[in-house]
């Protein structure tokens, strides 16, 4: 048990010895001089105006939802996949009740508007 | 294996119906969608007989092995939450006229948050359980925010939101300790597992599941949310939260506590730590809403103290303590209702519920009014309405186990409350509201008044028919 | 020196219970709304871990008469995946209806509603 | 057994009436207002007809000493607890409704049916012309109906639920004028104050349920065995005392014991005739009836139960009669009347004879209602004018008034053969009988300054210096009829306890045996005296303000008076600077401090209410914090508190299995 946690251990002390090394080695070694080309956002290409930040469409964050939602749900359908055989018709007959809850939904989304682009 | 399917009528009726309103409300073109409300209050009369054929026909069976029950104290509840919701969707048929659009999902959600309450009152299993909470929640997180032109409905439903989710966390993190130390999720098999096992890690398991519950029916210290919420969602949502989703977060507590960890639960350290924090709901709950101006924000602070009191019934962990709390959680939903409703009537008309704005409705609605106090009054515990048997039950079962000092807690802020609930009185009576006009009360408001109040009045003089639907619904708990 | 890593159910609930508490840490601490419902995420990934390391080193017996083994911890973690999926996609249509009145995400401006 | 009486199965219908009444109003006739009053006045004069009607059936047939020892009672049930027997009962739990007839109600039966059918008659005049009117007549409806109930009741529960309704009623009542804003404050402050006893009453009534699994009197009664009444509850406190104190506490809110008798002197801000019914004759003995009721608790408490409730009530008694001297409202001043008669009659419950409590409430019914009544009157004539220094000449101008507040007057002040004579002078012997010397001679000093300070009332409001500003004329009939039937009570009421099978007989303790006893002329002599002496004093104090009319309507006194100038020069002095001194002093001690704590409550609890809400940020993210945190120190607390939680917490001192 000791030993587990000392493989651990080790396995901590690099994992924390080593971004801290990474970040300090440089810091003393390289040479710094600032100057205002150094500080602009890019070191090519035109430069931003306005906000830097950049905002999405909301409708990539509907798609998203809608796609997040429905896919998570499939994730009923790989043990049933797996055990069909056993359950018989009446599993069967209970996914296609599921599925077509899903699909209220699905129409639901899509009469509301969620898959346009506006 | 099909037969098995009967038990599930409730849940599956109003799954469907839910289902119709929905899609009905896709099928009529967008800003013409009425006829809404008759549908819905259909389908929830319809599932109210299922349950009720339910109850008085005695069907006790379970389903998967115990993972889901269909007793007498199921649906009891399954009764209470189908009676809110149909009080709800009664009372808020004026104010849905003024929401921008969507009075479809409205009702739908309506009826959803009820099928996940329904679930939570019938799991026998806990994951069972945690999907019937999230079912409830995740509508309540729609509800709540769904004045979207108010940010403040919007940030109730963030904040709901996201304290809600930790709290399920926390209730979740503490399940599957308790599924690492019994290797089931059943309620019946961890109660067997257990047995009357002590270790620190039950307790942990214990305490955490504990948390994540009394956040859902805020007891102090893990009431913070309930105030914010509260104030910013719609009046009638505030309402349903209030009752409903309290009574349902006491069926499924009150089921895990006392049929799975009650060895634990009621025993030593544990007990003393649940008194503390039901003393202290009592107390700071009734404290607190003594400043309040806001009529929501009050009545925030009177359901967490209500729930300190119904939290006595299961601190005191027998059949009568049970009875109790079925008792006083149905009586508090037509009392809270009532309440709500005048509340939902003011605030259509004046467009604020501040306790201000209740000025001079003694003579602008006397309805109302009268209503507003009986209601109040029941809650302050005050013979002989409906509120004062129930605080009897509740009281009589906690002092049959000894509880003396808490008792003694109780009474006094139950005095306390009456402070503030003759705040609003006064404010409806003895004070003139300047010129304000009359306000009319439609139909189904009327209705919503005036069956509230006689089922106020009528149960504080002959309680006896609930009484014993509520011994019965206890007994079969204990089975 | 012999280090036999042997990984045991103890290291399964110690990653579970930091993992919990890096999420409890974001929730506290992280000011953007999105950030805050990830780290829910993590909150409820802690209680996957748990409920699978459970099953995988406690409960990992055969269903009486078959050569099957029981699941019910595999199947719990699903049916929290789904919920969890289902919660935060309520919880950015709510960031983004938030963000549209107040053009801004930020939990600890949300206090219109306090006292 | 007893020979059921065909009235007492009818006695249901005596409450019954005035809650129809009540429903009829409410919902049908509040357009019409003659109409209500008729109906309101309709529904409590059958309920006095069929009062009469079960009080003749206890007193004149015989059947009433058989009551005494097996009292009536016509039940149905109420809550039903099912399972297992509760405490010493024998039986599982049952709460029923119904009603009980003894003497003891059928007695108080009587006089609130009766002095509620004057109150409705009278405020027919005095109402008259009110916007509320037909309101007015729905609350009194509601309050008859209350107060009878709560006579009737079977068991404690009901009584309690009745206690409860009357309080409300009278919070209804004393804020009927709500557009005043005093008014509202009064009417919030009774309903707190009272509130504050009820919750002991509660308390108390859960006490007995525990240990008797029962609340009706008649089985609380019979259990009362020597072994129950040595049960020790904690620290070597009998348990049916600590029961009998916590049950005090109702009568102390209710009935306006110090300190809680704050509310009832504001109380005043309601109509008049509120006050005669509700602040005088009915409502607030209802506590006095209480103690009356399970007057068994006290005796099998220790001695120190009812020493404590007599030594509160002498003090009472002498405390408020000396605030009323210092009075000038005249309602202020029958207010605190009414509250040291309160304190006499809850003295005469704790020296050990219930008889003479209750019959010093029903003598004192009359007599007070009927002064209240007067002062509505008086009131009505002068427009709302209620201080006695500007009224005055009213004799003159106002006959009947005049006459039946004299009797008032000469009532209370315990002149025979007037009724407060008798009932004063039983409280009087009861106490020096009993062993109680003190309260005997606190008992004789409040006599004579009950009697001093309505002499004032009497002698500036009536017999004054006219005022030329008032134009006084006689109320209707309507008004001075009931004065007229009231005083005709006020002087014949004391009667009833004259002969040998007189009130003694009848209203005692279930169980004791009957006592005759002689007119004490030690006691009654002296108190005789006491009362005539301030009345005499008063006379000569305050009459140097009159003018020739008192001349004329007194000579004889007058001239023997005006002989012994030099007394009534020493005596002003006196009383101006001492008697007068104190009584504002206590007055102040009233308002600031007894006043000032009960108020100070309020505030303590609205101030940790504003503190609590403080931690309530709007944040989010702190409300999480906090959730986290608290569930933290729970775990610590439940693990490792092992031992030190029990101890930490009194929460668990009887408690948890």
């Amino acid at each position: 048990m000791l030993n587990n946690f000392g493989a651990i251990g080790i396995l901590l002390i690099f994992a924390i010895a080593l971004p801290v090394i990474l970040v300090t080695v440089p810091k003393l070694l390289a040479p710094r001089k600032y100057s205002k080309e150094k500080g602009t956002v890019y070191e090519c290409g035109m430069e931003t105006r306005g906000e830097t930040w950049v905002q999405f469409k909301t409708n990539y964050f509907l798609y998203a939802l809608v796609f997040v939602a429905f896919d998570v749900e499939t994730v009923f359908l790989y043990p049933w996949a797996v055990q069909f055989r056993k359950l018989g018709t009446f599993a069967f007959i209970e996914m296609f009740i599921f599925i077509a809850i899903l699909l209220v939904g699905f129409w639901y989304a899509w009469k509301e508007g969620a898959l346009e682009w506006k | 294996m099909n037969a098995q399917y009967a038990l599930l009528a409730p849940e599956i009726t109003l799954a469907v119906v839910g289902l119709v309103i929905f899609s009905v409300g896709l099928l009529i073109p967008k800003g013409s969608r009425q006829g809404m409300v008759p549908l819905t209050v259909l389908g929830i009369l319809v599932t109210m007989a299922v349950a009720g054929a339910q109850f008085f026909s005695n069907v006790n069976g379970s389903f998967l092995d115990g993972m889901y029950l269909a007793d007498n104290y199921a649906s009891f509840f399954k009764l209470l939450f189908l009676a809110a919701a149909l009080l709800v969707v009664l009372s808020s048929t004026e104010y849905v006229q003024k929401l921008p659009a969507h009075r479809g999902e409205f009702y739908g959600l309506i009826l959803f948050a009820a099928l996940g309450m329904m679930v939570m009152a019938g799991s026998g299993d806990l994951i069972t359980l945690y999907v019937g909470l999230e079912l409830m929640t995740i509508s309540f997180y729609v509800l709540v925010a769904y004045l979207s032109e108010d940010g403040k409905s919007g940030e109730a439903g963030l904040k709901y939101l996201i304290l809600g989710a930790v709290s399920s966390a926390v209730l979740l993190y503490g399940v599957s300790f308790l599924y690492g130390l019994t290797g089931s999720t059943v309620i019946t098999e961890i109660a067997a597992k257990l047995g009357s096992g002590m270790s620190p890690a039950t307790i942990l398991a214990l305490l955490l599941v504990l948390a994540g519950f009394s956040f859902k029916i805020s007891l102090i210290p893990f009431h913070m949310w309930a105030p914010d919420i509260y104030e910013g969602a719609p009046v009638p949502i505030t309402a349903y939260l209030a009752v409903a989703s309290k009574a349902a977060g006491f069926a499924a507590l009150v089921r895990v506590m006392l049929v799975g960890l009650k060895a634990q639960a009621l025993d030593g350290n544990v007990a003393v730590a649940l008194a503390v924090l039901i003393g202290l709901t009592m107390i700071a709950g009734n404290l607190m809403a003594i400043p309040q101006k806001n009529f929501k924000r009050m009545m925030a602070y009177s359901s967490i103290s209500q729930a300190g009191y119904i939290a006595v019934g299961l601190l005191a962990g027998t059949p009568d303590g049970v009875k109790g709390v079925l008792f006083y959680s149905m009586i508090y939903v037509f009392a809270n209702m009532g309440a709500f409703t005048v509340a939902t009537v003011v605030s259509t008309a004046q467009g604020s519920d501040e306790i201000k704005d209740f000025a001079g409705l003694a003579r602008r609605s006397p309805l109302a009014a009268v209503v507003m106090t009986v209601s109040l009054l029941s809650m302050a515990g005050i013979p002989p309405l409906a509120g004062f048997v129930g605080k009897f039950y509740l009281f009589k079962a906690l002092l049959d186990q000894g509880w003396v000092p808490l008792v003694f807690i109780a009474f006094v802020m139950s005095m306390v409350s009456v402070y503030y609930y003759l705040l609003v009185t006064r404010t409806m009576y003895m004070e003139e509201g300047a010129d304000l006009p009359k306000i009319g009360v439609s139909g189904a408001t009327k209705f919503t008044l005036l069956v509230t109040m006689l089922v106020t009045l009528f149960l504080g003089i002959y309680p006896s028919p609930l009484a014993k639907m509520a011994t019965i619904a206890a007994a079969s708990l204990f089975r | 020196m012999n280090f036999s890593l042997t990984v045991g159910l103890p290291h399964y609930l110690l990653v579970g219970a930091m993992l919990f508490c890096f999420g409890l840490y974001g929730v506290f601490s992280k000011k953007n709304a999105i950030a805050v419902l990830m780290s829910l995420e993590l909150m409820l990934n802690a209680v996957n871990i748990n409920l699978i390391a459970f099953n995988r080193f406690l409960w990992n017996n055969p269903v009486e008469g078959t050569k099957h083994l029981l699941l019910n911890g595999h199947v719990s973690a699903i049916f929290v995946i789904v919920v969890a999926a289902a919660e935060v996609a309520v919880g950015l249509a709510l960031v983004i209806s938030i963000y549209r009145s107040r053009l801004s995400a930020n939990v600890d401006e949300l206090d219109w509603l306090k006292w | 057994m007893i020979r059921m009486e065909a009235s007492f199965q009818w006695a249901w219908l005596i409450p019954a009436l005035p809650l129809l009444s009540f429903l009829i109003i409410g919902f049908i006739t509040k357009k019409w207002p003659k109409l209500s009053s008729t109906i309101s006045i309709a529904a409590i004069l059958t309920s006095f007809v069929l009062a009469v009607w079960v009080d003749f059936g206890v007193f004149a047939s015989g059947v009433g000493a058989e009551l005494v020892e097996k009292p009536y009672q016509h039940v149905v049930n109420w809550l039903t607890f099912s399972g297992v027997p509760w405490g010493l009962s024998a039986a599982p739990l049952n709460i029923e409704f119904g009603t009980l007839i003894d003497p003891l109600s059928a007695m108080m039966l009587f006089v609130v049916t009766l002095v509620a059918s004057l109150v409705q008659i009278y405020s027919v005049g005095y109402m008259h012309g009110d916007k509320g009117y037909s309101r007015y007549f729905a609350y009194q409806s509601l309050f008859a109906m209350s107060m009878l109930g709560l006579v009737l009741s079977t068991n404690l529960l009901q009584l309690f639920i009745f206690w409860e309704l009357v309080g409300l009623c009278s919070y209804l009542l004393i804020g009927f004028w709500f557009f005043k804003p005093s008014a509202r404050e009064a009417a919030k402050k009774a309903f707190m104050t009272t509130r504050v006893g009820d919750f002991g009453l509660l308390l108390g009534i859960l006490f007995l349920l525990n240990k008797f699994g029962t609340l009706n009197f008649v089985q609380l009664f019979h259990m009362m065995t020597p072994e129950v009444k040595a049960m020790v509850a904690v620290g070597g406190v009998s348990y049916l005392t600590l029961t009998a104190f916590l049950v005090f506490i109702g009568p102390i809110g209710k009935s306006g014991q110090f300190p809680l008798h704050v509310w009832l002197p504001d109380a005043m801000e309601g109509p008049t005739p509120v006050s005669a019914l509700i602040h005088a004759a009915t409502m607030v003995v209802a506590g006095v009836y209480l103690i009356a009721r399970i007057y068994f608790l006290f005796q099998g408490a220790s001695p120190a139960a009812l020493e404590f409730v007599a030594s509160l009530g002498g003090f009472t008694a002498i405390f408020a009669a000396s605030i009323a001297i210092a009075q000038n409202d005249i309602k202020r001043i029958l207010a605190y009347s009414t509250l040291s008669q309160l304190g006499y009659m809850v003295m005469a419950l704790g020296v050990g004879s219930l008889t003479a409590g209750m019959f010093h409430l029903m003598t004192h019914a009359f007599f007070k209602a009927l002064m209240f009544l007067g002062a509505g009157s008086v009131i009505h004539a002068l427009h709302e004018k209620q201080d006695i220094w500007e009224m005055g000449g009213l004799w003159k101008k106002m006959r009947i008034t005049g006459t039946t507040f004299a009797i008032g007057v000469l009532a209370i002040a315990g002149v025979p053969p007037l009724a407060g004579f008798f009932s004063k002078d039983e409280i009087l012997s009861a106490a020096l009988h009993n062993g109680h010397p003190v309260l005997f001679g606190i008992g004789l000093f409040t006599a004579m300054l009950t009697a001093f300070y309505m002499t004032r009332l009497f002698v500036i409001a009536f017999m004054g210096p006219e005022k030329a500003e008032n134009h006084p004329h006689e109320s209707p009939w309507v008004m001075t009829l009931p004065l007229v039937i009231l005083a005709f009570f006020s002087i014949v009421g004391g009667w009833a306890g004259i002969p040998e099978h007189g009130f003694a007989y009848f209203v005692r303790p279930w169980g004791s045996e009957f006592e005759p006893e002689a007119m004490n002329w030690l006691v009654a002599g002296p108190s005789i005296i006491v009362g005539l002496a301030g009345i005499i004093l008063s006379y000569i104090v305050y009459y140097g303000k009159a003018s020739d009319p008192v001349e004329a309507a007194f000579p004889r006194v007058y001239k023997v008076l005006k002989n012994k100038y030099y007394v009534d020069e020493f005596y002003l002095w006196i009383i101006k600077h001492i008697v007068d001194g104190i009584g504002k002093v206590l007055y102040w001690f009233d308002i600031y401090i007894v006043d000032g704590i009960v108020d100070g409550l309020a505030w303590i609890a609205r101030s940790l209410g504003s503190l609590f809400r403080r931690a309530q940020t709007g944040q989010l993210q702190v409300y999480a914090i906090i959730f986290f945190v608290a569930l933290i120190v729970l775990f610590l607390a439940v693990t490792y508190g092992e031992g030190q939680l029990h101890a930490l917490n009194p929460l668990a001192l009887g408690g948890g299995k």
